[in-house]
């Protein structure tokens, strides 16, 4: 039986009530305000960007990336692909160490590998990581993936948190994922409250091998709280009374902020990140000019504008800026461009007009302002005749509700408003590669057109993404909308310093400082 | 009496959770969509058969009956199963936040009392008086603004303009507000349940009874209205504890306040079933015993109870 | 010799009404209530603009004599957002208060009436429903249904049931126990005379002061639902909706929070009063007085 | 010497005068008692002379005076320290007129520490000695008690003695027995009697019941409608009253010498019980008390064109049988005749059609009549249902039923609430003879009616049997309104029948130890009959019933 740790257990959530959240931080600790908190500790576990953001402070990873977001050596000082692309041999730096003082090697990162193919319980991302056959540990500093085929977008990938490191000393540890995260990274985890702050301290023994910050070593300061202050206006108020040092401000009061000088403004780079329109595979959008007419109808710049004013940016390819193979005026010339004319016509086209208007859901995920661009949208698309129904939801549920929509025979029109953030054009192989992520839209030709791009590289590759993109804008199956989407804003105190993002929203506190 | 009455009250507690039990078993199958399809949309490519794996895992493939025996079998060690999130453990998310949600409902069942309370003797005191209208007319005021619209305002005129006192998070001083929010719409109705109570009483024969023997008019107030009045204002008090519960859900929210509600909340919008299960059955539970606790003191106060004939 | 004298008593109708008005709370609800149809009735001829048409006018704009309660961040007047919204508030809370009155008065009626095991069963499994609270039944609902401003509806409506159907039976109960019910009896009556004829219309006037209470409780719930994000989706002009899309401006147009609010607030205010009017003036102890002259 | 005196006292609600002109004093020892029927203002006067009338109340007189103080014009404070010490009330009501979540002892002590600064001893011991001398045993024991561990009775004399303990100087006493069983009645009646005595006490009895006056005043006051009608010394008032009011109200009142009906012609019985027996279970889902024995094997027969009357105390048995009888409840043991023939068995479509043959009628007329239903549907309900009579036909019958019981057909578009209590309650009688039924129940139909409105209800139903050949089983506690009406009579006490015969038998020649409790306790409205002291009450086991002479049985 388990009563008595439970009632410990309950005894220290009354306990926890006597700390509140400090007036003022104290020394030597950075107070980072986000609208929610992690999922989990566990990198396997889950998908969201607040849960990676944290992993990537406590884990390391094999590689990391550049400031263009692409991959360099990280962990793995360097590697090796064999001739017919199975085979990638890593060589790890020396001296790395975990923060339970154990010495991170081959064998930790034959763990996470393992780990993560776990027939019983698998990484949620397991695909992502390609067609990984074994992980063998040749000596302590070098280990082999085995692929089943060959995989490019692999190395891309372990630079990424999902493929956080994990120390194999957390098999043996009591409550890994909830209370216990062994990493190697720049902090170690103190402890987690769950829903309200994450506590972390620099990890002494850190040292800096490829990521993204000036520091070579341990973080300047000494403690790192991450607090859930759901309340965007409320963040506001933390960052001006000093509570707070860095926290995603109210998109509203961005344009404020700039022109003080109290609160500075960091906008991420090369997010990764990527909205875009697509379409429940099934009558009536399975045909392409009602798809079409949606893209037509959208005016993304004027949408933009009204909501985010000049932090948002209209995005013309299905990979975003800082993804190997964006090319705007190429996907411009391809994507259909706003014109409400057009729309009407090819609505017209397909049968449908004023007096017999296309009825459709909307789906759209919670949270980022995303309510109230998706009415402006839906005010577009009312223009020429399409009324869209706006259904709210989380992520996850929206996520099931877009395959189920693909998966149904009949019923009601339905688009969605999905989002995605991905450091390689592989995210489209995963996307509309049969059967597709989403079971959506497939098609012989693209299922080719897509396989060439996990076989080929360099300027081969570039060609093949540029063919895939250039189906999927033609055909509106993947209507690019804007970039980035999400969490990309961050308000800092004008005394910290130091403070900067990595590509794809990760947020480095190794350099951070507080001046006076 | 007593015994029998406390041993009923308690029978009605064990039916009410057992009954939850088997809403929550039901719950999930009540669901449009696949659990475990939302468990794992965020991966591309998760394989059928992977899926069906792990519905096997949950038991999901098994009878209902068969399931519900082995929800409770699990109930009974205390697991509630991980959350689809994040495979955080249920109940030890429930519990560590419990103690938040009781410390809120409790603060303001203080503060409601303690306001309503004596503005509900005093109206019912004053009867008729332009006192009693005045304090009425603000009492059905209080019951008519929405709590999330005055925890809101409280909000951002104290902590956010002002900076008297911490915008969000979970302490002594974070407690204030949200306090504040639930109790006093709550002491709203306090105040106007105990003035139609105590109206009641003072109604009542023995009152005059009293007045005839010529006691002063506090003492009557003290001894007789008050204690009589007590009565079914306590029971009152119980149905106000689960308002503030339930209350508490929507000021947890807006204050970011770390309970139950909040978690509940963000469990509903993530279609987090297994925390929305545990997060039911702990809340009904919990009501449960505070509805006990208070008809025991009930029946303490009750001679009619408390005493067997 | 009892000679029969032409009742002086006053007509029952309509002192009745007139009792409700006579009072302060009474009227004033009433004037709050007409208000409210009126705003909702006829939304389309006098609101000023679409509540829904992007850029009616400048975002963000303060109140003014064009935009009386300014414009939201998307420009849509809010006068016009609010007097559509009056529609929606009043139809959440009639059909809240629907499923849950004719529900609730079902199982109320019946259980009284029926008495023995049915009633056990009836009022044992109300009590469960009872002790589980209304905001436990609604979430569980949305919980399982999805967040709709329907499902919010049927949410509240169904968490009302257990409260309407303990009031229903304890007025049932009372009335049944009352000599002229077993006077109807033993006058013949059959089981659909005694519950419909004479039953109902005297649990009636009981349930009518809980409904019009649950109105503005049912509001209240639905708005509150909405402000979570579990009830009205975009751009559904909802107050506890706009209300909740109003805090992110707050310092910068503060009447995006203050008017939604203002308005549930007065609704809810107009419903309670109006029960609580109606109760007083149904209330024996009142009548007693009114004998008494 | 004067104790109290009131002149011109008027109180008005309002606008509305409700007492005007009332002239009262009392001398010294002396007991007047203030009698009328409902709505006649003396328990206003009573309460204005407590200066506990309700707020919106005003009053004014010309004098008000106790012990040579005038009692206008006093403050809130120095009136509440006359009452008490200079004059105590007891009320009608002991269920609710003790607070329930007290103990005796505090109640009983608080106004003696209030009042005469005793200490909390000396208050206890005050407290004993008076239970001791309203004979309440074991009086330590019972300080520490709740009144709901009281019975009814019990709760008046504690009340008496919580009274009598500040030795008021006028003791009001309003309505002190009327929740009362006769016998309880007769008990209370006496101490107050004894103490009043013992203590110089004036006494201002507010009552309706001619009976309790005889036996407790030495004056009377009459009024009627807030206004005095007469004052006189009680020997001469029921000898010889001047009033015409007076003499109504006298002549009104049931009495126990008064002449018996003749016996109807011997037929064979439309209503029979054979062996009834009723228990009420215990509450609860843990069934652990006794279930309570309501009825215990009771056979009984009443004949066409007869009136059987059922007599006890609460408790008795005697409406449980009524409605046994009336089919409304069906939870018993034995067997149910009618005209013979079983109808035990009967449920759903046959029994409402045998509903015809059996009708009742309640005890409160207001609510024995759906308060929204016109009398037009009340009346027309059973016509509909059992003749299937509709439009102008059913109207015609409707008002001709009217007509019987001497109300205008206008009275059939009006609501119940419209009618006075003696109206209401000829109202209930036509719905029972819609039906043209063969027997009608009848609980306690007069007792909530005033006596000169019970008189004329009771003559219409005389009337009535004798031109239909109906059959009553009338329900009752009075014994005077037995001989009044009954043919035959059942006295039953604790679920059996321990007496039963033809009313002269029963009532003058009583054999049942209990028979004659009842009868020595019932009030007489006579001042120059003896005070008999009531008898104890005798315990003895209930024996089968056994005949004693031609149809008079006597459980014994």
């Amino acid at each position: 039986m388990t009563t008595l740790p439970r009632l410990r257990l309950c005894l220290a959530g009354a306990l926890a009530l006597g700390t509140a959240l400090p007036a003022a931080a104290q020394d030597n600790e950075i107070v980072w305000a986000r609208y929610g908190d992690i999922d989990t500790l566990d990198p396997h576990r889950a998908t969201s960007t607040l849960s990676l953001q944290v992993w990537s402070l406590i884990y390391d990873t094999l590689m990391a990336t550049d400031e263009s977001g692409a991959p360099v050596p990280n962990l793995a000082t360097s590697y090796e692909v064999s001739e017919d692309g199975t085979e990638y041999t890593f060589t790890l730096a020396e001296g790395v160490t975990c923060h339970d003082g154990t010495p991170l090697d081959a064998q930790d990162v034959k763990y996470t590998v393992d780990r993560a193919f776990d027939d019983a319980e698998p990484s949620v991302t397991q695909s992502s990581w390609g067609p990984v056959t074994s992980a063998e540990v040749i000596d302590p500093l070098t280990v082999k993936l085995t692929l089943g085929s060959p995989f490019v977008a692999l190395i891309p990938f372990l630079a990424d948190s999902f493929s956080s490191i994990i120390c194999d000393s957390n098999a043996e540890a009591e409550g890994f994922g909830s209370s216990v995260a062994i990493g190697s990274g720049p902090w170690k985890l103190e402890s987690w409250t769950r829903g309200d702050r994450i506590s972390l301290a620099a990890f002494d023994d850190y040292v800096n091998h490829g990521k993204l910050s000036a520091n070579p070593g341990r973080p300047y300061m000494d403690r790192l709280t991450i607090v859930t202050v759901p309340e965007a206006q409320a963040r506001l108020a933390g960052l001006r009374t000093g509570e707070i040092h860095v926290a995603e401000p109210p998109l509203d009061d961005v344009s404020a902020l700039q022109s003080g000088d109290e609160i500075d403004i960091v906008v991420a780079e090369n997010t990764g990140q990527n909205v875009f329109w697509e379409f429940a595979n099934r009558a009536p959008f399975d045909d392409v000019r009602l798809r079409q007419a949606v893209a037509h109808a959208t005016d993304v710049d004027t949408a933009l504008m009204l909501i985010y004013g000049d932090l948002s940016i209209p995005e013309q390819c299905p990979i975003s800026r800082g993804v190997f193979g964006n090319d705007q005026e190429f996907c411009a010339q391809h994507r259909p461009q706003y014109d409400p004319e057009r729309a009407r016509e090819l609505l017209a086209e397909a049968g449908y007009g004023p007096s017999n208007p296309l009825e459709t859901n909307l789906l759209v995920w919670t949270g980022g302002k995303r309510d109230r661009l998706a009415e402006v949208f839906q005010a577009q698309l009312a223009e020429v005749g399409i009324n869209a129904q706006i259904e709210m939801m989380d992520i996850g549920t929206m996520n099931a509700r877009v395959r189920q929509e693909n998966e149904r025979e009949d019923g009601k029109a339905s688009m969605d408003m999905m989002t995605w953030s991905w450091y390689d054009p592989d995210i489209l192989y995963a996307l509309w590669h049969t059967p597709g992520a989403y079971r959506g839209f497939t098609s012989p030709e693209l299922d080719a057109m897509l396989e060439k791009t996990r076989v080929t590289s360099g300027d081969a590759r570039d060609a093949a993404v540029r063919d895939v993109m250039a189906y999927l804008l033609e055909n509106a199956i993947h209507v690019p909308l804007y970039t980035p989407g999400w969490e990309w804003v961050f308000a800092i105190r004008s005394e910290v310093e130091g403070f900067k993002v990595a590509p794809f929203v990760y947020p480095i506190f190794s350099d951070v400082r507080i001046g006076d | 009496m007593m015994a029998r009455y406390l041993i009923r009250r308690l029978l009605m507690g064990v039916t009410t959770i057992f009954v939850t039990t088997i809403a929550v078993t039901l719950l999930i199958h009540l669901v449009p969509g696949d659990p475990v399809q939302i468990m794992y949309a965020q991966s591309q490519g998760t394989t059928p058969e992977q899926l069906e794996a792990i519905r096997d895992r949950l038991g999901l493939n098994d009878p209902l009956p068969l399931q519900y025996l082995s929800f409770l079998g699990r109930l009974l060690e205390g697991d509630l199963g991980q959350t689809i999130r994040g495979q955080q453990p249920v109940l030890e998310l429930l519990l560590e936040r419990l103690p938040n949600t009781l410390a809120l409902a409790g603060a303001a069942m203080v503060l409601a009392v303690a306001i309503g309370l004596p503005i509900g003797f005093l109206a019912a005191y004053r009867r008729g008086s332009w006192v009693d209208s005045t304090l009425m007319i603000a009492a059905i005021a209080g019951v008519s603004v929405p709590h999330f619209w005055l925890g809101l305002v409280l909000m951002f005129v104290f902590a956010v303009n002002l900076g008297w006192l911490p915008v969000a998070g979970t302490g002594p001083a974070n407690l204030i507000l949200p306090a504040i929010t639930l109790g006093l719409s709550n002491a709203a109705i306090v105040a106007r349940m105990t003035r139609s109570s105590m109206i009641d009483v003072m109604s009542q024969d023995f009152v005059r009874t009293a007045h005839a023997k010529g006691l002063p008019k506090a003492m009557i107030l003290n001894a007789h209205v008050m204690r009589a009045g007590l009565v079914p204002i306590v029971t009152m008090m119980g149905l106000q504890f689960t308002y503030m519960m339930g209350g508490a859900i929507v000021v947890e929210n807006i204050f970011a306040w770390n309970g139950i509600g909040r978690l509940a909340i963000d469990a509903i919008f993530q279609r987090d079933y297994p925390l929305i299960q545990g997060f039911i059955l702990v809340f009904a539970t919990t009501v449960v015993i505070v509805s006990l606790l208070i008809d025991l003191a009930y029946a303490l106060l009750d001679p009619r109870i408390r005493r067997s004939a | 010799m009892t000679a029969f004298a032409p009742s002086d008593a006053p007509r029952r109708t309509r002192s009745f009404w007139w009792r409700v008005l006579m009072q302060p709370a009474g009227a004033i609800a009433c004037a709050i209530i007409v208000l409210l149809l009126a705003a909702a009735g006829l939304a389309d001829l006098l609101a000023p603009h679409d509540p829904t048409r992007m850029a009616a006018g400048r975002p963000l704009t303060p109140p003014s004599l064009a935009y009386p309660m300014g414009t939201d961040e998307l420009g849509r007047d809010v006068l016009s957002r609010i007097m559509y919204g009056a529609r929606l508030t009043l139809r959440i809370g009639a059909i809240a208060v629907g499923i849950s009155l004719v529900l609730g008065l079902t199982v109320g009626l019946l259980a009284a009436y029926l008495r023995g095991w049915l009633e056990a069963l009836l009022m044992r499994s109300v009590d469960v429903l009872f002790s589980f609270t209304e905001t436990l039944i609604a979430l569980a609902f949305v919980a399982v249904l999805g967040p709709s401003l329907t499902n919010a509806m049927i949410a509240v409506g169904v968490a009302g049931i257990p409260f309407y159907a303990r009031t229903a039976y304890a007025s049932a109960l009372s009335e049944r126990s009352k000599p002229w019910f077993e006077g109807a009896v033993a006058a013949g009556a059959g089981p659909g005379r005694l519950l419909f004829l004479h039953l109902l219309p005297n649990v009636m006037p009981t349930m009518i002061v809980v409904a019009t209470l649950g109105l503005s409780n049912a509001i209240l719930a639905a708005a509150a639902l909405s402000f979570l994000g579990l009830g009205a989706q975009p751009p559904q002009p909802e107050w506890g909706f706009m209300l909740s899309a109003g805090r992110d401006f707050f310092s910068r147009a503060p009447w995006l929070m203050l008017f939604p609010g203002l308005a549930i607030a007065l609704t809810v205010l107009a419903f309670n009063l109006a029960g609580d009017a109606l109760r007083e003036a149904m209330d024996p102890r009142s009548l007693l007085r009114e004998d008494a002259r | 010497m004067t104790v109290l005196d009131i002149r011109n006292l008027a109180v008005a609600f309002g606008a509305t005068p409700v007492v005007h002109g009332v002239d009262l004093s009392i001398a010294r020892g002396e007991a007047l008692a203030l009698v009328g029927e409902s709505g006649s203002g003396k328990s206003i006067t009573a309460m204005a002379l407590m200066g506990l009338l309700p707020a919106r109340a005003s009053m004014t007189a010309d004098a008000m005076e106790l012990e040579g103080q005038d009692l206008r014009g006093l403050s809130d404070a120095a009136l509440r320290r006359l009452r008490g010490p200079q004059m105590g009330m007891i009320f009608q009501e002991p269920m609710t007129s003790l607070t329930p979540v007290l103990t005796i002892g505090r109640q009983m002590t608080e106004a003696l520490r209030v009042h005469f600064g005793l200490s909390g001893e000396a208050a206890r011991a005050r407290a004993i000695d008076m239970l001791d001398r309203v004979e309440i045993s074991r009086p330590a024991d019972r300080l520490r008690q709740y009144p709901h561990e009281f019975s009814g009775g019990m709760r008046q004399r504690v009340m008496i003695a919580m009274t009598m303990a500040l030795e008021p100087r006028l003791l009001i006493a309003d309505e002190p027995t009327t929740a009362l069983d006769v016998t309880v009645q007769a008990q209370i009646l006496d101490l107050m009697r004894t103490l009043v005595r013992e203590t110089g006490t004036s006494l201002l009895l507010i009552t309706h019941d001619m009976g309790v006056v005889a036996q407790m005043a030495d004056r009377v006051t009459v009024m009627r409608h807030g206004r005095l009608v007469e004052t006189e010394a009680a020997a001469p008032l029921f000898a010889a009253p001047r009033q015409d009011y007076t003499r109504i109200l006298l002549n009104s009142v049931p009495r126990l010498d008064a002449p018996l009906r003749p016996a109807p012609q011997p037929t064979p019985p439309v209503l029979g019980f054979r062996d009834i027996s009723r228990s009420f279970a215990g509450r609860g889902l843990l069934r652990r008390s006794e279930p309570v024995r309501a009825l215990d094997g009771v056979t009984l027969d009443i004949a066409r064109g007869e009136t059987l009357a059922l007599v006890g105390e609460s408790g008795s048995g005697k409406s449980t049988l009524g409605r046994i009888g009336t089919r409304l409840d069906l939870e018993h043991d034995g067997r149910v005749e009618i005209d013979g023939i079983d109808i035990t068995g009967l449920r759903g479509r046959a029994l409402r059609k045998l509903r015809s043959r059996v009708q009742v009628v309640f005890q409160d007329p207001l609510a024995s009549l759906d308060p929204r239903f016109t009398v037009g549907r009340t009346l027309g309900e059973p016509l509909r249902i059992h003749q299937g009579l509709a439009g102008e036909c059913l109207r015609t019958r409707a008002a001709d039923l009217l007509a019987q019981v001497g109300l205008p057909s206008s009275a059939l578009g009006r609501l119940p609430h419209e009618f006075s209590g003696g109206q209401r309650q000829r109202i209930a009688i036509a719905r029972a003879l819609a039906v043209d039924p063969a027997v009608i129940v009848a609980d306690e139909p007069t007792s909530a009616l005033d006596v000169s409105v019970q008189s004329k209800v009771l003559d219409l139903m005389e009337d009535l049997q004798r031109e239909r050949g109906l059959a009553y089983l009338f329900v009752t506690h009075d014994l005077a309104v037995v001989r009044r009406i009954a043919h035959r009579v059942a006295v039953m006490r604790r679920g059996r029948i321990v007496e039963m015969g033809p009313v002269s038998a029963v009532l003058d020649d009583a054999r049942h130890p209990y028979t004659q409790a009842l009868l020595a306790a019932a009030p007489v409205a006579d001042p120059t009959r003896a005070r008999r002291p009531p008898a104890p009450m005798p315990h003895t086991p209930d024996k089968p019933l056994s005949l004693v002479s031609d149809g008079h049985w006597v459980a014994a």
